[in-house]
């Protein structure tokens, strides 16, 4: 199993979610961050304090996946994500060892797999 | 001073401040509808009018809108303030000074209005320009028109505080300023959400609160014709905020609250011409009736492609329209002292609103509309597509509405 | 029209819009103590009373408290608005109409004041019913009472500006609520922080400049009483707050802001009912002891099972109490030209008082559990386990307070 | 009651209100120009205002400051507001009662107004005691010699609303504060930033409407003076909003709103001790031409040492003293019926008004610093080191402004 | 030694505190995430716009532990989380290479254990 | 490749920011965090509710480095981030199996390279 970070710019946050959820992937987190990559930096002024900001907002994902999915998770946040601009994001993948559902207790592979429209 | 009345003169400063106050309390509302990033800028619409607004008022506007001249435009008598002193005009009981700050007040306000249409995506700059030329060309025609002694004056239209020049004005300009500016980028593609509804519900209330003197304030007197329309401003508003929830209920069985601040809004700008005119009752009935025809185009409007972003046609154009026909109707002189409407014997009163209607919405949607090409030959009107994205707090102002230290790195300008 | 002053019309028009602004300034008070899922909600049923109370009370509730009728009730007399017009009521120097649009803001503020009890749980539609029977069947008949006519008034007790029907009846009444509608699920078992505390100090700004216009107002005209009642309004709640400062330096060390913003709330109610009988000395007295009680029980109340959850019942009811008793025995003739206290040699008024005490917390409490247990035969009082989990924001009223775009998906209704 | 007006009366009640509705609204000024973790410290710092400085008013502080005693100081005449009650005083035409809290408005506000030096560091208590001798020894005289028969009144200087005891003193009291407490530990080394700018928009907004109170209600009167005073507190500002705009522009070619926000501000400042004095047209020129020193001083400043946080001497200090020194230069019998100034042809009374600011800025300065060295000696000024890097909410307040429930763990203080 | 994170409800948070802290682990970070799985999705109205909204608040727990503690962390989260209900959440073990504690420089096992009450 | 998170105290961060700035580490993703560690727990109170708080504010650096700049950037942060009084944080590294840059899909080393003041 993996673990896919996957930071995007926030107006595309939906386009990526979209792009997932047509891939079957469902279960995953999502998290506000600012980033600095590179872009450029902007200058802020706030009375007679000047301040240059190197960070942009971003969102960022992390979705715990088998391997069998993972390709489609890279794409579909690659496909969702893009604009071709500097500043679209990057995704990261990072061994998963143990992958552990709360409410039953089950391990691994069911875990990474939601229940369909349970309640 | 002789003519003076200490306890009207009492009444109209408190007016006054209270439409002051609704300005910012707009820049608050509007704020809270669109996104974080350009929050800031959607304030600062707001803020320019009480800047820029009150002294074009000041030089010109004002002498246009109330300096006698003809049928069409005022005289440039008052320029400057020229002759704007302590002693009242004819048949008033306040100061002339007063009259004109009261009246720079709804000047502002009705400027401040036009940025609904435009939120997240016009250059401020442009901005600034345009309410300044309209102001002018469009908002002291209109004023003149109906309470300077124009022809729709002339005519016997009753407008009692602006469903012409403030409410129809605003909300048929923003319609022509929205289809001018064109769609914000995202729009109908992404879910354009209020960052804030606090701000919304809260600026709802000072607007409420704010249009008890704009209401109350135009019998320009502490009489009864105030006492009339104050009273009309808590109920006909009461009543729109409770049809409103009905119709959220049938619609999906909760009531909204940003529905709830715009019921406030479309109710007071409903009552705002009819405010001394009708009765209370009937106050009740215009604010419940009103709710109907606004709900509906606010409801249907974001699925056509028109971004008049934040619905100022569906909230004060129709509203305004909507309680300017009503007096036609429901006018009555027992309460108003002035004139009847059809229900009470004189059809011809709704045939004179009907005019009003035709004239205010006609002008400023063809006003604004020239207003906006010609600005737009001299400078865009809207921001690149790239500041549009990243937003206008960062773009145009050079600041975020909740700044964080952590990543700003201090700039020491002179090598300290 | 005879009889009426320009200034007092002035000064109690003001006044109205001043009260008005109350109950945005509550919706924002209380909604800066729940949890962010809660805000909206909290925020609504204040808004709420804007619109469904305003309308009770033009149609019935007005006439039930201020029409003759006997000693108990009033009649139906101004049902409907009945009568209410220009012409002032008998000693009065302002409109009927301004009256009657007075007094509204006081039902409006009052009714909005129950949902302190009930945040967080409460079904928005049963809450909507109860403060629309409330305002008919206990808050008008408290006010007749007092104020329309009614038995405690020709007993001879005084009550300025609400301690019986405002104050008491919603401290008790909240108390009632609390135990009929039951503690929050996850009461005394987390944390349950105010998440803004921003809008609670903003908030109790807000209501303390309101205030000036409910007990300043009280006096219907811009003389003396109003005068003194006025004054009272800052110094009372300065006193409370410099003593709520010294209990919570007692207590911890340090002052907290959220103490500081109750103190407000609790100076203000404890001068409402004597602000215009008693002394600024006396004020000022009356402001710091009063901080006593209702410290003590605030703090206190948490650890009990009562989730009474905003504390009304420790602002409003014990503070309109020590308010209420505290004008049996310093009442003073030289300032208020009406009736001494025990202190001044009239020991029988301290009696009047506490009946006035008994009678109010009795009717209040017992009245709001008779109609919270009959609304409750039709419809289930709370909201579901697992929407109060939620969030009463997303469950009740399909929004949230501070929405972000990401994640929400645009959906377009007609396929477009 | 005798000599009594109602219409007179009722204004000055409202302006009474609106004043202090200021003092909430700096403190929401004031809380979002600082870090998140001091937000709830700056506000309560002006809620400790409205408490302590109140009381103190009425114990002492009026009788020193309108009582007549000598040209230096007034009596203990007044002293637990003895004396004070309806009949007016001498030329006026309202309750001494009424003209007692309003001025209580006034010294509640200056005395916030000194936080923004010491945002952010300085020691909750010790700011108490502060405040409370501040009122006393520098507040109080310098009142007295304005407007309370001292030797400033008895030259000839003109200051209607507090140019002096308000503006300056609190400027240049805040410039000593600042020496004496200290640079914050992170100042030029981090970038602080504002918090949240729509609280420092909300609250110039709010402040703007105070104001009218404020100035507007500084006649004392609904006469023309006041008219006066009102109609310019709407002008001057927006001519000071429009040059900032435009230095702004020139500096960065973007227009700030924090920028903005200090412009109301500045502008309301600077017309302050004008406002009754000189004719409107002048008063747009004075809103333009003050915006340009306190502009330069409030962008030099942070790359100074001085950490004077949120500029009070470059907002209120400078702007008042521009505005009374203006007042000398373009005073206008035909607007105030009073005195002349230089353009006018009384060129003492520049002189006149150059005293005041060499005495107001002297005594001020001087005046601070000896009261915070004394109480340097019985209290640290500062908070430690590790509770600043906390931030004062949670070490002071044992608060936090937007507290979440993750990770708070409730105490059951008697082991439930 | 690894890096548990784990994804829970909101208003469980602190019994999963408290429930580390029973255990002993007491270095720990958390952030607030919205989480999608196989919880339903809700629709909100802004005046006419209509949305679909498939998130939940969470709270993420991220806490790097020694091998000998792992079982009592990732116990200690399922304990202090569980409703029952769908939405409780995951927990995910990733391996974690290196540890320093940035006071005073120390790597590894050492890195993860906090001084007590030290201060 | 090697994930490094890297916990600091919030007045920190710029230092931390400059510090990897410096040595030439220009892309990263923060956010903000709460913490527990071996700091001592406050007590605040909100009228009769005392609740006692074990957390402390932090940012959380989420950097994706190349084998050759992991010390590098582990001594930037430690650099920037003490202050030598308990609560300065951590930095915990982890294996980092894939890194795509979203904009041109490029993987690996070249993703976590940004791209110089482009635009
Ligand atoms: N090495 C990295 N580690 C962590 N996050 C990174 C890294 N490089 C980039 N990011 C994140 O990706 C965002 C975009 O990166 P950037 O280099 O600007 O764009 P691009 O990938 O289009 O060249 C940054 O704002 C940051 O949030
Ligand atoms: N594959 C995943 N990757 C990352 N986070 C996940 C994943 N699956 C679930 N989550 C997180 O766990 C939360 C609860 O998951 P869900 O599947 O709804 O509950 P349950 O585990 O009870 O079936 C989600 O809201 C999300 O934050
Ligand atoms: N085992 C851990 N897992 C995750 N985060 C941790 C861990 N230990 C500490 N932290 C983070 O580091 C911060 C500081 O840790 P602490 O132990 O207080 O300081 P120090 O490292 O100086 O002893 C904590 O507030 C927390 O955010």
């Amino acid at each position: 199993m993996k673990l896919v970070i996957g930071i995007v710019r926030p107006e595309k946050a939906n386009d990526v979610l979209e792009s997932l959820y047509r891939n079957n992937i469902r279960g995953l987190s999502l998290s506000r961050v600012q980033g600095h990559g590179g872009e450029t930096e902007r200058v802020e002024t706030y009375r007679g304090t000047t301040v240059k900001v190197g960070l942009e907002d971003k969102v960022r994902f992390e979705i715990a996946v088998s391997e069998d999915f993972l390709d489609q998770t890279i794409d579909s946040i690659v496909e969702g994500g893009r604009t071709g601009e500097v500043g679209d994001g990057k995704i990261f993948v990072v061994p998963l060892e143990r992958a552990v559902r709360i409410r039953t207790g089950e391990a691994d592979q069911l875990a990474v797999t939601p229940i369909d429209g349970a309640q | 001073m002789a003519g003076i009345d200490t306890g009207d003169t009492a009444w109209i400063l408190v007016s006054t401040a209270l439409v002051m106050l609704m300005t910012p309390g707009l820049g608050l509302f509007y704020a809270g509808f669109v996104r974080e990033k350009n929050t800031l800028n959607t304030f600062m619409m707001s803020l320019a009018a009480l800047g820029l607004v009150t002294i074009t008022w000041a030089v010109v506007a004002y002498s246009l809108a109330f300096d006698s001249g003809n049928d069409i435009i005022g005289g440039f008598g008052h320029a400057f303030m020229n002759g704007v002193d302590f002693a009242p005009r004819d048949g008033q009981t306040i100061p002339h000074l007063l009259f004109f700050v009261y009246q720079a007040t709804f000047a502002i306000i009705t400027a401040a209005l036009l940025s609904g249409a435009v939120v997240e995506r016009m250059r401020f700059s442009a901005f600034l320009i345009f309410i300044v030329l309209w102001t002018i060309f469009v908002y002291a025609v209109l004023v003149h028109w109906v309470w300077g002694g124009g022809w729709l004056a002339d005519l016997g239209v009753l407008d009692f505080a602006g469903g012409v020049p403030v409410e129809m004005a605003s909300g048929f300009s923003a319609w022509a300023a929205a289809l001018l500016v064109g769609a914000r980028r995202d729009y109908s593609r992404q879910a354009l959400l209020p960052h804030n509804t606090m701000y919304i519900l809260l600026g709802a209330g000072l607007l409420w609160f704010g249009w008890f003197g704009f209401n109350g304030g135009s019998g320009l007197a502490a009489g009864s014709p105030s006492v009339l329309a104050f009273a009309n401003t808590l109920l006909a508003p009461a009543a729109t905020l409770t049809v409103w929830f009905l119709l959220d209920m049938a619609r999906d069985r909760r009531v909204t609250a940003v529905g709830g601040a715009t019921a406030v809004v479309v109710g007071c700008v409903c009552i705002t011409p009819a405010a001394g005119f009708i009765g209370p009752m009937w106050a009740i009935v215009l604010g419940g009736v009103a709710a109907v025809p606004s709900y509906a185009l606010i409801m249907w409007r974001p699925r056509t492609r028109l971004d008049e972003s934040l619905d100022v046609l569906g909230a004060h154009g129709i509203g305004g329209l909507v309680g300017i026909l009503f007096i036609g109707i429901f006018a009555q002189t027992t309460w108003n002292g002035v004139a009847d409407g059809l229900a009470y014997g004189s059809p011809i009163q709704l045939w004179y609103q009907f005019v009003a209607v035709l004239a205010a919405t006609t002008y400023s949607f063809v006003g604004t509309w020239i207003l906006l090409k010609l600005i737009g030959l001299v400078m865009p009107l809207r921001v690149e597509q790239r500041h549009e994205a990243l937003g206008l707090d960062v773009t145009e102002h050079g600041e975020e509405a909740y700044a964080r230290g952590e990543g700003a790195i201090l700039v020491r300008e002179d090598g300290h």
